[in-house]
């Protein structure tokens, strides 16, 4: 069996995320060869009722987001689909950021946000790591969770994902003005 | 406070510059005023933007009146502060229309058929309750004290204080160009008199958070930088 | 989506066998149909890590019969695994306070603890059952193997047992005034 085959079989069993070094390690493979069977395994599920999730460097699989209300009745444990205005905003700047520390996203909202960080965390939408870069602070992320509430397998798959993220901060105001001409509701 | 600044000025159909905030200062200072009976956390982040709002609503009325380089910063960085702020509240339109709508669910607990039992040995009595007490003790306190903010608050009251001296001189100093100017002599004035008056509200407003805070932690912590 | 893509989602998602009688009720389709979709499905497959198994009436989804050993290996790894900070911080809140749901758990330590409790649940360390007073959720127990291992009889044998029950009890408090003030949204 090949290479994609068996990182089809590790992810149907495991049901949990796994990451891209991982599959190198286990199955003694190269990093190319575990990334080229990564891509052909995601094109030939683009047909299927399950899909392929990727943040950062791990992997995950789902069911497909267009069987959502199928899967939902099977679903036992209550689902949360509420999100305060504070939840909103700084879901929106870790997502777009995909990444961001707490300073960051204090200045930008203006506002103290440990209650709603604690909370998003406690729900499982972020997560919070060391900052590779500055051991002294912590970095909030997306989980997949969020990303599969989010019904998109990866973040450039959020609407005007790459505009944002293409373009320089200060610009703010003219992406501001860009959003509002594609339709983008406030 | 950037939600309640930005709908000020969008209920306008203004852009964020410093022209806009300016105009919508006014406002803002009133909602502050009214706030005063809310708890001091919440009030304080209000106010630190109310000091800068401030800082640009002196500088339209007279351009004359010279401002440090450091109040300069606090102009820019807001008006960034809020355009960012614009920025990702509008993308969080998307992440409301999106959310809990097509949900990709991951797979459920896979049953285990073969029953095991692997312990670990650092399993044991004393370790098992060493890690329930750090845990516990890592829960934070219901109240987060905004030290910070705090203090921003104070040395903003001394800023408001040195500002309102500030124009009122530069005011007499210009009194001539203002006389020059007949046709909005009076307006101008009434409109900086009325300024200056809701500068002692905002001022008010600030005395009465240290004052709210008397009772707790902060304000030793205040005490304690003074006698410094 | 179609037919097969459903029932395909629907063995991904639930993991265990699932009779053609069932398929046809809940997806309000005709036997013929699901047998049809059974069919394309399996053929679909066939160069696949995933097969599907048929048992009498009985459908599963399963790895393929060639990476056995593969598999094998994986749940090997991932038992003699060395439990992470993480799972002994959760393990002692369930042994300190028995029968405690996720909710709780996730509260005190701040985070999401899923994977977490999966993770004790696959060593048999925990065991979880529905919350007899909340029918969507579940509340997690040691399990006996796991205090004769620690060589008690009963959880209130743990040094400091009324003490540090008594601060779960009143975070479990905090947790329930939170969710009143906060609705939903924690």
């Amino acid at each position: 069996m090949n290479t994609e085959q068996k990182i089809e079989a590790i992810l149907f069993f495991k049901g949990e995320p796994i990451s891209r070094k991982k599959f190198s390690e286990f199955l003694g493979v190269g990093q190319t060869e575990v990334n080229e069977s990564l891509e052909k395994l995601k094109e030939n599920l683009k047909s299927r009722g399950i899909v392929l999730q990727e943040k950062e460097n791990d992997i995950t699989l789902g069911t497909a987001s267009e069987l959502s209300d199928l899967i939902e009745k099977l679903q036992k444990e209550e689902l949360n689909k509420e999100l305060s205005k504070a939840s909103l905003e700084t879901l929106s700047i870790i997502l777009y950021k995909n990444g961001v520390s707490r300073s960051l996203i204090d200045y930008i909202r203006g506002v103290n946000s440990s209650f709603t960080l604690r909370a998003l965390s406690i729900r499982g939408l972020i997560e919070k790591n060391i900052d590779p870069e500055d051991n002294r602070r912590y970095i909030y992320r997306p989980t997949f969770e969020l990303l599969s509430f989010m019904g998109i397998k990866s973040v450039e798959e959020l609407p005007d994902y790459n505009l944002v993220n293409n373009s320089i901060e200060s610009n703010a105001q003219n992406l501001a003005e860009e959003l509002k001409k594609n339709g983008t509701d406030i | 406070p950037f939600h309640l600044l930005l709908s000020l000025i969008e209920e306008r159909k203004f852009f964020i510059n410093d022209l806009s905030l300016a105009q919508v200062t006014e406002d803002y200072l009133n909602y502050v005023n009214k706030l005063e009976k809310q708890d001091s956390s919440e009030i304080s982040s209000f106010i630190v933007i109310a000091a800068t709002l401030i800082l640009i609503k002196s500088k339209s009325l007279l351009p004359n009146l010279d401002l440090t380089s450091e109040e300069e910063g606090d102009i820019h960085n807001l008006e960034e502060r809020l355009k960012l702020y614009e920025l990702y509240t509008k993308l969080g339109g998307h992440i409301k229309d999106m959310f809990g709508e097509k949900i990709i669910f991951a797979p459920l607990e896979r049953k285990n058929d073969f029953l095991v039992f692997l312990p670990d040995n650092r399993i044991t009595k004393e370790s098992m309750m060493t890690f329930v007490r750090d845990t516990l003790g890592r829960v934070p306190k219901k109240v987060f004290l905004p030290e910070v903010e705090v203090k921003k608050v104070i040395s903003i009251e001394e800023m408001i204080s040195k500002l309102t001296e500030r124009i009122e001189k530069t005011l007499q100093m210009n009194f001539k160009e203002f006389a020059g100017t007949a046709k909005t002599k009076e307006e101008k004035i009434v409109v900086i008199i009325g300024f200056l008056a809701m500068l002692e509200l905002v001022r008010q407003g600030i005395l009465h958070v240290v004052q709210e805070g008397n009772f707790k932690d902060i304000i030793i912590k205040k005490q304690e930088a003074d006698a410094i």
